[in-house]
């Protein structure tokens, strides 16, 4: 075990398969000479050189197809999008392209490539350099997409990630960047394995990234017994481990980064509560942010996405009644 | 029965075998025409008339391991790289036997034993994928090259630009090949995009390019030849641009009531079966009697298999869920 | 009343709006000369001339970013994306650019554009020329996303588009296009409002374009008495209408032509479950399409959307059994 | 209170007044990093030390009906352009009085009454936007014009190809504006991009070009003067390149240590705020002391500004629920 923060624990997941695997090769905006606008690559055109580790021009249709393209030739490319919102010019390349580069070769290619970018609110970068956009990848039989939540998730989904044959996605929370954590690097994750940060008995809580450390806090805030599964691979998520977890609980919340329309978490509630459903002593819900871009002002962007105070007040209200509560902003009466 | 290894090797220094490859793809996207309008095929076809001259020069101008990255308009790039006609139909048709298992359909062609990479129905699609495969062989210091082939239409797309610039700034071992057939789809290539010389757009990449004859397969071999030589040898890219016709409509039901006066007119006179049999003839190597066998025993043998095809078995309701994701790797 | 094919309906409400507001323009890939790949813009050109009307060269970040740009100078663009795919190569400028005007400017522009595209299964396209992909659209406030269901809704939804001054995504089922309907030309639907195809006691239906077709004749098939609610507005969804329609019956159906894994239906399921928790009778559930690319084959995709048989299989399910039946590929033992 | 728009009028003509805009501009950037070091701001900000000239010149030779569409690189432009400091602050500090109430920051100016569209985070981003309001004023026969602001950069992504084609083909009344300010990040353009003169790209679309000496108002006014007689008069989009030098590092704390040996020292030497003092004091508009006050009452009165930011009042909650959809309009 070694302590590191997030970001170093990203270098070093990669570090560690760059070493492994010559055909790793890696690139990305600013991602080699300045070793990443956000220090994710310190150290890694040192020690691997210009023709595995490269800076690309501002093209990000360009370079997530090259790594397409260079995964089906048999390397193992990782890009890295600096901020999730970049692959909105680059979208075809990732959907339409690369995860279906398998199935289009009737099985003879696989694409064995992986994407990082960051993602995520709390910074101060603003509605179009702030958003998690996990939907963006759903419904995309092909893809695979991991979020980690501390630093040894950061650093065992990476390796995992990197050797799956799969186009994987790892959307980094930006936030999480600095944070300390220990890292035991023998650890590989199980790419559709989800992790259990907590267990206990009277509710289960399904969290995401970072929002897996709010809801561990809210937790304890609230003073009860709880499972908290950190589900880490979003596409596919690990169905048997939150059905067997609400089996056991009765009841479940997820917490989300999303706005409440059309985030992932109602994949998890629609599809606990047609397998469950008699099993389920209250409401299954969402906490998630609402319906709105993301506020720059830093008063206002601390209360865009869920915060520990207000899942703990969900999850009591979930332990005594069986509807779900309203979110913050209707409870409050700032808006609908 | 014929791989599409053997297929292609059987073109190489051969132009007789060239020759009857054109007329093959010819003869092929009259039956698909026929297939189509009779209801056997479903979705939608591009056919690839126009292009044969340039099919067979890339075929033969590049070897069996580079790789090409088409577009939706690829029976004459596959049926000319290898590709059996009876996979290609099969495909088509979307049966078994086609070169996808009958899951892709016509705009998906695909034969990896012969570097014929996923054909996009994107336009612009396969580009940047093309230059990552340049990528892998650069890295990989592999004698290996990558070709991009596209329209003249996806000239105007953001991953044209992209791609031609990654290419030029990383040297990649990579040839674009844009296939100027003077429309993308009901559009004439003037109403669309300002300039005449598509060719010319390489110099905002600093990058070599050149315009060919596209309907004379020894141009195409000598102007696509000079490009594969300098990526081989590590010049790093170039723009080819290959003057060809689109002799049909764009897909399925297509008049092309659109065309100018004339204007097919005056390409007939430069079809790339014509130029080729011209120059057969001239080298003595074929005379009209033999061209007119080889045709109706290619439209015989076409017609034969198929009937044959429409009687191959449909894929399995399992190849709905198959080639999607391999099950991921288990960690510790 | 009129009979017409979709396709005509959706060139008689372009035109309507293009006679009543000369701010309105259009534009896409071969829609003037050619009149639309699809025909839906027949004699276009020729009534409103080329300056308000306008072949594109294969630019669909370039027309779609000009399609917003000029909604803020006061005119009322309406742009086609032959298939909804092309979308993948200009995202940005639809979520992160056209969507966020309004908020980016402080309310002082708004963005009264229209973007029709053709989605959907069933015409042998192949898998990147068939998907119906709203979930690229989710979770974006201050977009709205629209999907007719006959020609009806194909004429009223889309005259309510260009009325409307938010930047609005009309995705039409390309398998409708040739299909006839009678269309009163004085309906103008309201955004937002869902439309109720049947009325019945013993279940709620909820689905969207063609779905809607097939559920109608499952409920026939079935003989139940069912609500069939025609959302037609998916982005943002009549919560009320089908909050009151599943307090009534207790029991909810989605039938959604997305994969089963981040589909929007599990937005409707997971507030239904949320709002309605003790009102339900039985597991409220989703049918869809199973978590694969569109295949080509004529046998394959027909089963790839849900069918009428299917669809009525599990609608006797629902009234018979509290838990959720398992999609055709499980109880035929296809895949899992 | 001075408006956007009287602040705008007070520059046409006036070289004094453009020359104290640019000194305005430089003082607000080091106020801004000072802020920004001492933790009073969030996020990022990217400085426009060295876009001075090309602000003022673009400023005074648009109309304030024309529009702009620019990037996350925009005080500059947004205080040239008129708005005032008070609210270019107050949005960079998340102030309910900023141009954007607050919810925007730093990347995000606007002001419509002098023709600032929201600028773009999004690299290219702004530029078919920028287009389609050039195509709104060609539909509406409007004399306005349009312009398109962006970095060297973003001359490599796809939107920058396609815009540039579009209102080629389209002949629209668009200048495109290159900010060649030799960085784009951490990254040298050399090391992105194949050629020198960006400008030339413009060939590609059949598009005039030219480069400008973007250090220089006069340079400046003249070059992109003809662009947009061009535009306006109905001839059409042209690509502008200024060459400019990006005197901060990209964005917050990076220290440019990345910048070759002297190259910094050498653009000094062209830096706008001098060059114009050079110009001014030759012809005898302004002498060395009236610049020393003019800077030390700007520095000082900006300082006394930004104290009083501080203490605006931060946005209401409901600011975060607003500027979203309009209700949906009721049909029948
Ligand atoms: C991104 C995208 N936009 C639009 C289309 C629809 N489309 C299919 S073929 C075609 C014309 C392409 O013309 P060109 O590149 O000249 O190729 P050709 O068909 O002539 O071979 C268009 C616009 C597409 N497939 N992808
Ligand atoms: C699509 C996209 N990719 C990457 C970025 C990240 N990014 C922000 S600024 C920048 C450099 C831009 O350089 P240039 O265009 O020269 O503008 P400058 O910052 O020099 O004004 C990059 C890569 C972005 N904002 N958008
Ligand atoms: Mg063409
Ligand atoms: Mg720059």
């Amino acid at each position: 075990m070694t302590a590191m923060r997030v970001r170093q624990a990203i270098v070093a997941a990669l570090a560690d398969e760059m070493r492994a695997d010559e055909n790793v090769i890696f690139f990305g905006e600013d991602v080699a000479e300045a070793e990443g606008p956000f220090k994710t690559s310190e150290g890694i055109l040192e020690e691997f050189g210009p023709v595995r580790v490269r800076d690309t021009p501002i093209s990000e249709m360009g370079f997530t197809g090259a790594a397409v393209g260079a995964a089906m030739m048999g390397l193992k490319p990782v890009v890295e999008i600096m901020f999730i919102e970049f692959l909105g010019v680059a979208l075809d390349q990732v959907v339409t392209e690369g995860a279906k580069m398998r199935y289009l070769s009737n099985g003879t290619l696989s694409v064995p490539m992986t994407i990082r970018a960051s993602v995520g609110s709390g910074l101060g970068f603003g509605c179009q350099h702030s958003q998690t956009l996990e939907h963006w990848f759903a419904s995309t039989p092909g893809l695979k997409v991991l979020m980690p939540s501390d630093a040894q998730s950061a650093y065992s989904l990476l390796r995992a990630a990197i050797q799956d044959p799969d186009p994987v996605i790892v959307l980094e929370p930006r936030i999480l960047y600095a944070e300390r954590g220990e890292v035991d690097t023998s650890k590989v994750t199980k790419i559709g394995k989800a992790s259990m940060r907590a267990t206990g008995s009277d509710i289960t809580i399904v969290a995401l990234g970072h929002m897996v450390n709010i809801a561990e806090a809210a937790i304890k805030a609230a003073g009860v017994s709880a499972d908290l599964v950190d589900l880490q691979t979003i596409i596919p998520w690990d169905r048997e481990t939150v059905l067997a977890s609400v089996k056991k609980t009765g009841r479940l919340i997820v917490v989300e980064e999303a706005p409440q329309s059309g985030g992932w978490g109602s994949e998890i509630v629609a599809t606990v509560t047609a397998q469950l459903f008699s099993s389920l002593k209250s409401a299954p819900f969402r906490i998630t942010t609402p319906d709105v871009p993301v506020p720059f002002n830093g008063g206002l962007e601390a209360r865009f996405a869920p915060t520990s105070d207000d899942v703990a007040r969900q999850i009591k209200h979930a332990l005594s009644q069986s509807g779900a509560p309203q979110p913050w902003w209707v409870a409050e009466g700032v808006a609908k | 029965m014929t791989t599409s290894l053997e297929r292609r090797n059987a073109l190489y220094g051969n132009d007789l075998a060239c020759y009857e490859r054109m007329v093959e793809i010819r003869e092929f996207e009259k039956i698909t025409n026929a297939l189509f309008a009779a209801g056997s095929i479903r979705g939608t076809t591009h056919l690839a008339v126009g292009q044969e001259a340039l099919a067979l020069g890339m075929a033969t101008t590049l070897k069996p391991t580079d790789v090409i990255a088409g577009t939706y308009r690829s029976h004459a790039l596959a049926l000319a790289f290898g590709l059996t006609p009876h996979s290609v139909l099969g495909e088509i048709m979307g049966k078994a036997t086609g070169c996808c298992g009958g899951v892709g359909g016509s705009m998906h062609m695909c034969d990896t034993s012969v570097g014929v990479l996923p054909t996009s129905a994107i336009i612009g699609g396969g580009m940047p994928i093309a230059a990552g495969a340049a990528l892998a062989f650069q890295v990989q210091k592999s004698k290996n090259i990558s070709v991009a082939l596209f329209g003249d239409g996806a000239t105007n797309i953001g991953a044209f630009h992209e791609s031609l610039n990654l290419a030029a700034i990383w040297k990649l071992p990579i040839v674009f090949i844009c296939d100027n057939n003077v429309y993308g789809e009901y559009s004439r290539i003037n109403t669309t995009t300002p300039i005449e010389d598509l060719h010319i757009r390489a110099e905002s990449y600093a990058m070599p390019h050149m315009a060919i004859d596209g309907m004379d397969i020894h141009a195409v071999r000598k102007g696509i030849g000079e490009a594969v030589d300098r990526a081989r040898s590590g010049g790093g890219p170039t723009l080819v641009e290959a003057k060809t016709y689109r002799f049909s409509g764009h897909s399925r039901a297509d008049q092309a009531l659109y065309r100018p006066e004339g204007e097919l007119e005056k390409w007939q006179k430069r079809d790339p079966l014509l130029v080729t049999e011209q120059d057969l003839i001239a080298r003595k190597l074929i005379t009209q009697d033999q061209i007119d066998q080889m045709k109706s025993t290619m439209e015989a043998d076409l017609g034969a298999l198929a009937k044959k095809v429409e009687s191959d078995p449909e894929p399995e309701l399992s190849a709905m869920f198959s080639n999607i994701w391999t099950p991921a790797k288990a960690g510790k």
